[in-house]
């Protein structure tokens, strides 16, 4: 028989939420490869922890959160994904970064019908009825990013990437866009996860002579990949890169000696205008140190709480049956402006923006998408991607 | 044309790269016997001493040049502590030394990461080394890769000579070949070990130095390349630095071509099964030091 | 316990393992432990091998992730085709290969005599090949810890490559049915244990006969002195490949086992750390010691799990310093604790040379 | 120039010798004989400093050296030459030697002179030593010692596997350096040599001291009756 | 192998190091029941000569025991011709007992379900051989701790029970005392006599009384042969070899 408190015999596991305070759970990699990003989500997370408590909590109950480190290493975040909801019975998960890691724990959450909040930006094609996505999908990102080079009149991109699902992913949509957008993709490349050797991958950039990079790499790779790219002598001006993984702590760390004028696409930037930005940098720095820039997945973090306490509070109970029913149209006025939960994806609306860095390490937008972008997941909406799943 | 030749300069750039870091280890673990998987974390040891140098040197030339020493002294240091408070234990289970390593390895990331924070940090290169220098109409050359070059080139013939032609370089190899004879032959074994791990470890921080001029500076950044790096020492024979030399450009040659005509997983396997391959027909390496003994 | 006849002592201790892994620990677990106890026993099968591989033969081997991996990817497969049901293709395949049709190498693990053969006798037949090249060549020693370590890391980056039929990064994973059993449900997770548990005792027993059969002497006998055992007529490379190819054989096993019990195989269970931590677990439980792979294996992953869980900020420090301590300082492994007591006790002054600590330490696993 | 006092040695559990005394005057060459596993070249390590005693101590002229690290009783004056033929296999014999002549005063003069004693050496100068045969590791092992002018040298069986001739030679060299002053503790099974060469023998049997006396061929008797029993 | 085996034959034998000729044309023959000393200077390729039978190192050349050509084969598979042989320096299995080293010696022909089971008793060959060489008392203990001549015993026993027909055996009396040597001398007699007995030894006591014949080996080359009292007897052997020491001339005026 099954042990008192740890799962009933339905699969499912309630949270609890008998005390004066409800535990949610943070899910992160502190140490590993990952951790370089991982780390200022876990902190945006907490931020959003802290000033929810700060204002009397949710439903009159404190957030007790419990991390645990995914150690950048997939099998441990599914692991520890069942450790919180089976032994610590939280109410909510935030986190995961890779793809690869929510692939993992994907099975653990919908067999336990437990809540996971997803902060990260990519690659569409999936719709867990246990997964929330407060991170950009397909077409709020890099259908946006291709839209933008195409304006700019480029004809041709080279593609580089990390060798994992969500570069490969998104490689094969950027391939059906340009052809239905009369874009030459003169070349694919991806490298392995941390690898930091481009000689080789910039080389065949350089001599495809074309217009434009798309850049899919994360993490480490893409300090080697820039300072490569710059020491080629190959310029922001002749062959700008967009990247979608690099935000503004990526930028810190590579150098704007080698990163000036380069764009990127995302759906936040430090630099976004508005008051509720100006409160969640402020409040960041003043916690985490006045040099730590704020970022696009970070802020998609720090939105997926406060998304929660809405849903929880519009459903009054924090029974995830309930939670995800009141989900569809819960608002959030957000850093990055008002995102809207779509509850038949469990995505949200978010405004695609495409942003320039500056020799001030700061990334500045020079193109939006007006207002938020409805989620597309699937692209369904797209008829050049009917053939992608 | 120019895209083989750009290519073949690439090759020769992995490698030096490669034998940068393989040059420590060619003597802790080619003279010495001790397999330290803790060498990366003491290349990354390098490369923070650069980056902390460079909060008070602003100057990105100077600072580097003041970097290669200081990174040398400081990662030494480790390699002392490492040798003095660990490895002597361990002279008498040489394949021990891995796993003991690896735990250190695991330590020294997370104080970097508890020190400086997970995210990367990043220092200034002097702009000359950001640029490149043009060789004829299309190809051209980064600085920075011509620079490793240079300090590898330098860094060789000091080994060289230091290891060849002086009393030290005798006595190392005496001690890693018979310990106890050493001992009554008068040599301070416990002194020449330490000085060995010194050079060999202050070795890795001149190599993080040079890596901050192509790379991440991470608490991870010193784990992906210490694998080829050994396999450099492997191929070429243990204790014999003319095959680290030899191998490391030829490694790098033909990582770069075979990437260049497939990609880079292809390449690391396609490595992987010609290292494999040679070791079929040289099984010690390219040079070896054969003995009449048994063992 | 020191007047029972070995013989005797052997069966009370296997009558021991047999109470705890049947009877105390299922009665005591929960689920979630319980279901991280497997994934130990799991990780205890590969250590097997490798204290017989290198605690007995002296090849460290630090690529038996491969081996795991081949076990684990070849079950994997299997059961992903039986959950999307005969002639369909496994979802991720649809989603990331856009293949027309399911690829060749995967159509025979679709039968499950085929795949469970499969998991034992693929990675055997690997470690054969390799072995038999590595070995015949006389390549020992560090060299082949670290051709073994890349070979490892090319096995990874092999699989990585080919998202569209093995998944990538990702693996295989969302795996739900166990020949025809379904294990979201707690029972049958129990009972994917008992069988974990089951096959660990019987390769233990197996284990230990060939240790102190003849043939296990002779692999000492090859570990120190290659060159000698010639002499006497042997071919060393034969007597190193049996071992070789008994603990890839285990590890596949092995991996095939941790399959159902985790729900997932990927790339980063079968690389160089993963496969440095197997050996990592049978150096802290004692690499000579029949058991002491065991023991180090489940400890060494149970602290892992708790002390990330408890100390989420500087287990890696904990871990780190697990593995320095007891490699370093306790060569013999947690396994030669027992004997290091009873020397205590008999207060003998130990002025044991360094050059002879080998010695010593084979004298303390066999005492 | 050497006592060895009341020396308790072995290792790990295993005690191979249990309290012996053996001096070695200044300038006089003493011989140690005994049985296979008798404990001869255990009492050398301990003399040496390789292992330490569990008990007793070990003079050298006057100081008690018993805890210092093997080179430093080499800096001190000591010299050993181990059972076994043993060398620095991946080093050339010249290596071998100039190793032991680096920084030391008059090193080149003494390799030369150790050279000359064993003129097979000259031509194989530049192979390395693992290569060498038997007999010309040993040769080697010896000129290596003698290298460091010591004063008191500890000489493990070194005839084992020497031809015939040689073992001439090395006899009267041990003899022409006693003369010099060199102080020799000579372990070895050539019972004529030991005590042609010996001013005093000592057998030692299980690792106990069973019987001394003046050395000289006319011991011989005495000590192969003391062997036999 | 069979019992009839045939003596060691070897035409032309020649082994060269990076151009340097350690064995140089050597011709050799021993028949069986023979003991055949084979001495010479230090470096004369004596060694050189027996790995190269044994097949350690290249040769060019012919040797044969027997019907069968040993050039040109592994080790192992000289070995299984029943051709054994010690080492210079002792080369036991240091952490197996003195027991157990015997018995691998013994059981290279074992079928693979032999060796998979476990030692029941102690063989007979095996017990017989620890008798003879004297280690009975000490069967249990690891090799490694046996003094260094209790390991040439044991080396010794491996070739008894390891049942060689041609035995090569590399200053098997180094390092021993008087009594052992005449004790090992002795064995040799007894087992010499269904087998073929190569020794190398520098040992002029212990050749004068136990080699049959003898071969003296300089640079490479054979430079003599015949009965001990020949080779004692030729200059050229008293000249690079047994010098004129009190030792040779007070024997050789014996003999
Ligand atoms: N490293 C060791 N570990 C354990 N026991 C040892 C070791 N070395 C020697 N012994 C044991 O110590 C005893 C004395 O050995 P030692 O080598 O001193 O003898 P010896 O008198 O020199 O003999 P020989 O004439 O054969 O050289 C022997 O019984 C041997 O088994
Ligand atoms: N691999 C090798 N490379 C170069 N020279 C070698 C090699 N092996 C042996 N020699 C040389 O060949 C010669 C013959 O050596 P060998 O060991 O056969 O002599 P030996 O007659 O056994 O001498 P000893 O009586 O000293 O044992 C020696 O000069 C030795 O230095
Ligand atoms: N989803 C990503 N960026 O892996
Ligand atoms: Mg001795
Ligand atoms: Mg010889």
């Amino acid at each position: 028989g099954s042990k008192t408190g740890e799962g009933d015999d339905t699969g499912g596991v309630t949270a609890d939420t008998s005390g004066d305070t409800v535990k949610v759970g943070l899910l992160n990699s502190l140490s590993g490869t990952m951790a370089i990003s991982e780390v200022t989500v876990r902190d945006a997370i907490m931020l959003a922890v802290e000033e929810i408590n700060a204002a009397g909590g949710v439903l009159g109950k404190k957030l007790a959160p419990v991390g645990e480190d995914g150690g950048s290493d997939w099998p441990t975040f599914a692991e520890k994904a069942e450790k919180l909801i089976k032994v610590d019975r939280v109410a909510a998960v935030f986190g995961c970064w890779t793809s690869a890691s929510r692939k993992a724990v994907k099975p653990v959450f919908e067999e336990n019908k437990a809540l996971l909040f997803y902060p990260v930006q990519y690659e569409g094609l999936e719709q867990s009825p246990y997964i929330f996505y407060t991170g950009a999908t397909t077409n709020q990102q890099i259908v946006p990013g291709l839209d933008y080079l195409k304006a700019q009149g480029k004809k041709s991109v080279y593609l580089v990437g990390s060798d994992y699902v969500f570069p490969r992913t998104a490689n094969k949509i950027i391939k059906a866009y340009a052809e239905a957008n009369g874009l030459k993709v003169l070349g694919e490349d991806y490298a392995p996860l941390g690898s930091t050797e481009f000689g080789t991958i910039v080389n065949k950039v350089k001599a495809s002579k074309a217009e434009a990079v798309f850049n899919t790499l994360n993490g480490d790779s893409n300090v080697a990949f820039f300072k490569e790219y710059k020491s080629a002598g190959l310029t922001a001006a002749a062959m700008p890169v967009v990247s979608v993984s690099i935000a503004e702590e990526e930028v810190k760390s590579i150098g704007t000696q080698y990163l000036s004028g380069q764009l990127t696409a995302w759906n936040y930037y430090q630099t976004t205008t508005g008051a509720a930005n100006d409160k969640f940098v402020k409040a960041y720095k003043a916690k985490f140190g006045a040099d730590k820039p704020t970022s696009d997945p970070m802020e998609a973090a720090y939105v997926s709480v406060y998304l929660w306490k809405a849903m929880v509070e519009k459903a009054g109970s924090f029974d995830v049956e309930k939670v995800k029913g009141a989900a569809d149209g819960v608002t959030f006025e957000a850093p990055e402006g008002l995102v809207t939960i779509d509850g038949a994806t469990q995505h949200i609306h978010k405004t695609a923006r495409i942003g320039k860095i500056g020799d001030d390490g700061l990334i500045t937008e020079v193109w939006n998408s007006g207002s938020p972008v409805k989620p597309d997941p699937y692209l369904k909406g797209y008829p050049w991607a009917s053939g992608l799943s | 044309m120019t895209v083989i030749l750009g290519q073949l300069f690439t090759g020769v750039s992995i490698g030096a790269v490669l034998l940068l870091i393989a040059l420590g280890l060619a003597l802790t673990f080619g003279q010495m016997n001790v397999i330290n998987m803790a060498h990366g974390e003491f290349i990354m040891a390098g490369a923070y001493t650069t980056y902390v140098l460079q909060q008070t040197v602003t100057d990105a030339g100077l600072s580097l040049l003041v970097a290669l020493p200081v990174a040398f002294a400081v990662a030494g240091a480790m390699g002392v502590l490492l040798e003095w408070a660990l490895i002597r234990r361990l002279y008498t289970r040489p394949l021990d030394t891995l796993l003991v390593t690896w735990g250190v390895s695991l330590m020294l990331q997370q104080l970097a990461r508890d020190v400086f924070g997970a995210p990367n940090v990043q220092t200034k290169a002097p702009d000359i080394l950001t640029e490149s220098t043009s060789l004829g109409t299309d190809l051209s050359i980064a600085n920075s890769r011509l620079f490793i070059l240079g300090l590898v080139v330098l860094a060789v013939a000091a080994l060289t000579a230091a290891l060849r032609f002086t009393p030290l370089g005798r006595r190392i190899r005496a001690v890693v070949q018979n310990r106890d004879l050493a001992a009554v032959s008068g040599i301070a074994t416990g002194r020449v070990d330490r000085l060995t791990f010194f050079i060999g470890s202050g070795l890795a921080g001149v190599a993080g130095v040079a890596l901050t001029l192509l790379g991440p500076i991470g608490p991870t950044m010193g784990t992906n390349i210490i694998i080829d790096a050994f396999l450099v020492v492997v191929v070429g024979g243990i204790g014999q630095l003319k095959g680290s030399v030899i191998v490391a450009f030829v490694l790098g040659m033909l990582q770069a071509m075979v990437e260049y005509l497939t990609t880079l997983s292809v390449a690391k396997v396609i490595v992987f099964v010609a290292i494999v391959a040679f070791l079929q027909w040289r099984p010690q390496g390219l040079f070896t030091l054969r003995t009449r003994s048994l063992a | 316990m020191t007047n029972l006849s070995p013989r005797t002592r052997v069966w009370l201790g296997f009558g021991l393992g047999a109470v705890v892994l049947f009877a105390a620990a299922p009665a005591l677990l929960t689920d979630f432990r319980l279901s991280l106890l497997a994934k130990y026993l799991c990780f205890a099968i590969v250590a097997v091998g490798i204290g017989l591989a290198w605690g007995r033969g002296g090849l460290l081997t630090l690529g038996q992730g491969v081996f795991f991996g081949l076990g684990g990817y070849a079950m994997a497969m299997h059961l992903k085709l039986a959950d999307a049901g005969e002639g369909n293709m496994p979802d991720f395949m649809e989603l990331y290969g856009q293949l027309d049709e399911l690829p060749a190498w995967w159509a025979p693990f679709a039968n499950p005599v085929f795949a469970l053969a499969a998991t034992v006798l693929l990675p055997m037949l690997v470690a054969f090949g390799l072995g038999s090249l590595v070995f015949r060549r006389r390549v020992r020693g560090a060299y082949f810890a670290i051709l073994s370590q890349a070979l490892a890391a090319a096995m990874v980056i092999l699989l990585i490559g080919q998202q569209g039929t093995t998944g990538g990064t990702n693996g295989l994973t969302d795996i739900e049915g166990f020949f025809g059993y379904d294990l979201d449900d707690p029972v049958n997770q129990r009972m994917v244990y008992f069988i974990i548990a089951g096959v660990l005792l019987a390769l233990l027993a197996l284990t230990r006969q060939l240790m102190h059969s003849r043939y296990g002497e002779l692999l000492v006998a090859v570990r120190d002195s290659e060159n000698r055992v010639r002499f006497l007529g042997y071919n060393p490379a034969n007597v190193k490949l049996v071992a070789y190819v008994v603990a890839a054989g285990m590890a596949g096993l092995a991996g095939a086992l941790f399959v159902p019990a985790v729900g997932i195989i990927s790339p980063a269970l079968i690389g160089i750390v993963p496969s440095i931590e197997f050996v990592i677990g049978v150096a802290v439980g004692g690499r000579a010691a029949l058991l002491g792979p065991v023991l180090g294996a489940v400890a060494v992953a149970w602290a892992k799990t708790a002390l990330s869980e408890r100390f989420p900020g500087t287990w890696t420090y904990l871990q780190g310093a697990m593995f320095v301590l007891v490699v370093a300082f306790l060569p013999g492994g947690l396994a030669s604790l027992w004997g290091m007591v009873r020397r205590r006790r008999e207060r003998q002054p130990d002025a044991t040379v360094p050059a002879d600590g080998d010695r010593v330490l084979v004298q303390e696993v066999a005492a | 120039m050497l006592r060895i006092e009341g020396v308790h040695a072995g290792y790990g559990r295993s005690s191979v010798l249990h309290g012996v005394d053996v001096t070695v005057e200044d300038g006089t060459v003493a011989a140690v004989l005994g049985h296979n596993g008798a404990g001869k070249s255990t009492l050398l390590r301990v003399a040496i400093g390789l292992l330490k005693p569990k008990q007793g101590m070990v003079l050298f002229g006057g100081e008690d050296v018993t805890r210092l690290a093997p080179h430093v009783r080499v800096a001190r004056g000591m010299a050993y030459v181990p059972q076994g033929q043993q060398c620095f296999p991946h080093l050339t014999t010249a290596e071998n030697l100039q190793l032991v002549a680096d920084g030391r005063r008059g090193g080149r003069q003494a390799m030369a002179s150790a050279l000359e004693l064993f003129p097979a050496l000259h031509g194989l100068l530049r192979r390395r030593a693992g290569l060498l045969s038997g007999g010309q590791r040993q040769q080697l092992a010896i000129a290596r010692a003698l290298i460091t002018r010591p004063k008191l040298l500890l000489l493990d069986e070194p005839t084992e596997g020497i031809q015939p001739n040689v073992v001439a030679e090395i006899e009267q060299a041990v003899l022409s350096l006693a003369g010099d002053g060199l102080s020799v503790l000579l372990v070895e099974q050539h019972l004529g040599f030991a005590l042609r060469a010996a001013h005093r023998y000592h057998v030692l049997e299980s690792g106990r001291v069973t019987s001394s006396g003046a050395g000289g061929t006319g011991a011989e008797p005495a000590v192969r009756a003391a062997l036999t029993v | 192998m069979s019992e009839t085996a045939g003596g060691l034959r070897i035409r032309g034998l020649r082994v060269v190091f990076d151009g340097f000729v350690a064995v140089d044309g050597v011709d050799l023959d021993v028949e069986p029941g023979d003991i055949r000393f084979l001495i010479g200077p230090n470096g004369a390729g004596k060694t050189t000569l027996v790995d190269a039978v044994t097949g350690l190192v290249k040769a060019t050349g012919s040797a044969r025991f027997g019907e069968q050509e040993l050039l040109g084969r592994d080790v192992h598979r000289v070995a299984r011709l029943g051709v054994g042989r010690t080492f210079q320096t002792a080369a036991l299995f240091e952490e197996l007992t003195v027991l157990q080293n015997l018995d691998i010696a013994a059981g290279a022909g074992r079928s693979p379900w032999t060796m998979l089971r476990r030692r029941g008793t102690v063989p007979d060959d095996v017990a017989q051989a620890l008798e003879t060489i004297g280690l009975t008392g000490r069967r249990d203990v690891l090799a490694g701790t046996l003094a260094h001549g209790q390991k040439q015993w044991l080396e010794i026993g491996m070739l008894l029970v390891q049942n060689a027909r041609l035995l090569l055996l590399d200053e098997p009396v180094a390092g021993m005392s008087h009594e052992e040597r005449e004790a090992t001398g002795e064995l040799l007699g007894k087992v010499a006599s269904d087998r073929t007995v190569v020794v190398i030894e520098h040992d002029m006591d212990f050749l004068r009384r136990f080699a049959r014949t003898v071969t003296v080996l300089h640079a490479g080359k054979v430079l003599s042969e015949g009965t001990v009292a020949q080779v004692q007897a030729d200059p050229k052997v008293q000249e690079v070899y047994l010098g004129h020491t009190a030792d040779a001339v007070a024997q050789g005026a014996e003999a």
